[in-house]
């Protein structure tokens, strides 16, 4: 099982902030594929990857990081804090 | 080093007095506050959303490298998620070093690290609706010059 | 603007908060603040002594040019003269700007030309006597950068 | 008449902090010679003139300055305000 979290727009393009699931994708990339499979709002959401970013057990990572033992993933817009 | 993260105010006079008092043997203190700015007049609210544990880590971790960097003494970030009206302060960070260069450069390291690598996103909620603030070209440059 | 020459010692956290909320519209607050610093355990107290007049005309110039180079909601400079010992806070600027590059920049600017330009002088009084404090040449050279 | 100031090791050097002189300099340079010649003190202040910096009328300026009209001028080692 995996967790996954969406934040800013990409939460409210999915509609929800985290879920668990369960997932046989072994990098980000295929799990993205796994999700956009899913739902249209999936798709709508991951449809410009550029303009997205990934961190894995909270670390920033790419979308062809490997899935292996990570626990938490979560997608979300480029930072704008400060 | 402190890092706060936190949905209520801070008051940018007593957490910098007391970052300087606490500071010894420090020559020189930096510190930098971003404030809610309403360019036009439309601007209702901020709302600023965060990712709890990761945030944190983040700071921490921009902190740290900062630190090596740099001869720092002291190196203090608070940064506010929630809702923040036009004029409330959003976050502040102090930085104390021995020598005024020092404190500078990694004053406004922290800042370019922030704003680009900590997992903080802004929406400003305006008269006619509500908008995610674009992450800036510029500030992902600015990273370059570190 | 403000500029303040005083012997008598400012409030850093009174002086911040003030200037924040005096600087409507301002998005970047950066404060710097010059601290009397003790490199060996021996120094017993510093001496500030400077121009009366020449000292208030040069600080507004510098100011004044930092205000036309980079767009800037305030500026606040207040620098001591007299006896300070160690520990002491020595002076302050600070400046208000709509972007944190200007505010980081004319706070830097002003720095660097209140060392080189404006006629202080610092004495180190230490157990073993008194001794000017030599300019330094990283002083002059930073200057070249603007 | 002309206000002459020192300030730092100048003025300890010179032993005194100010004097009103009359002159027939036209330029600082001169200023500087007449002064030397006075006395010994002026002459040790003035030894290095590299390392001292002059201000006419409370503006920083030049050995080679003219004193036309100037009412003050002020003799000190380069600043170490901050």
């Amino acid at each position: 099982m995996i967790t996954v979290l969406y934040f800013a727009w990409v939460r409210e393009r999915i509609g929800l902030p985290r879920e668990t699931l369960q997932s046989s994708a072994t990098t980000v990339a295929e799990l993205v594929a796994e999700l956009v499979a899913r739902e249209e709002r999936y798709a709508l959401a991951f449809a410009d990857l550029a303009a997205l970013r990934v961190a894995l057990d909270q670390e920033l990572s790419s979308f062809d990081a490997p899935l292996a033992g990570v626990r938490e993933v979560a997608f979300f817009p480029p930072m704008t804090g400060g | 080093m402190r890092i706060a993260v936190q949905s209520q105010p801070f008051e940018l006079g007593a957490e910098t007095e007391a970052f300087a008092s606490a500071a010894s043997g420090a020559g020189a203190i930096v510190t930098f506050t971003g404030i809610v700015r309403d360019t036009n007049q439309r601007l209702a609210a901020m709302d600023i959303e965060h990712y709890p544990g990761m945030t944190e880590k983040a700071l921490t971790s921009i902190a740290t490298e900062a630190q090596a960097r740099w001869s720092l003494s002291d190196v203090l970030v608070i940064h506010r998620h929630g809702r923040l009206v036009p004029g409330e302060m959003i976050m502040m960070v102090a930085t104390a070093a021995p020598h005024r260069a020092d404190a500078f450069a990694a004053a406004e390291y922290l800042m370019d690290y922030l704003k680009s690598r900590a997992p903080f996103w802004k929406k400003e909620i305006g008269a006619d609706g509500a908008e995610w603030v674009a992450a800036k070209d510029s500030d992902e440059a600015a990273l370059q010059r570190w």
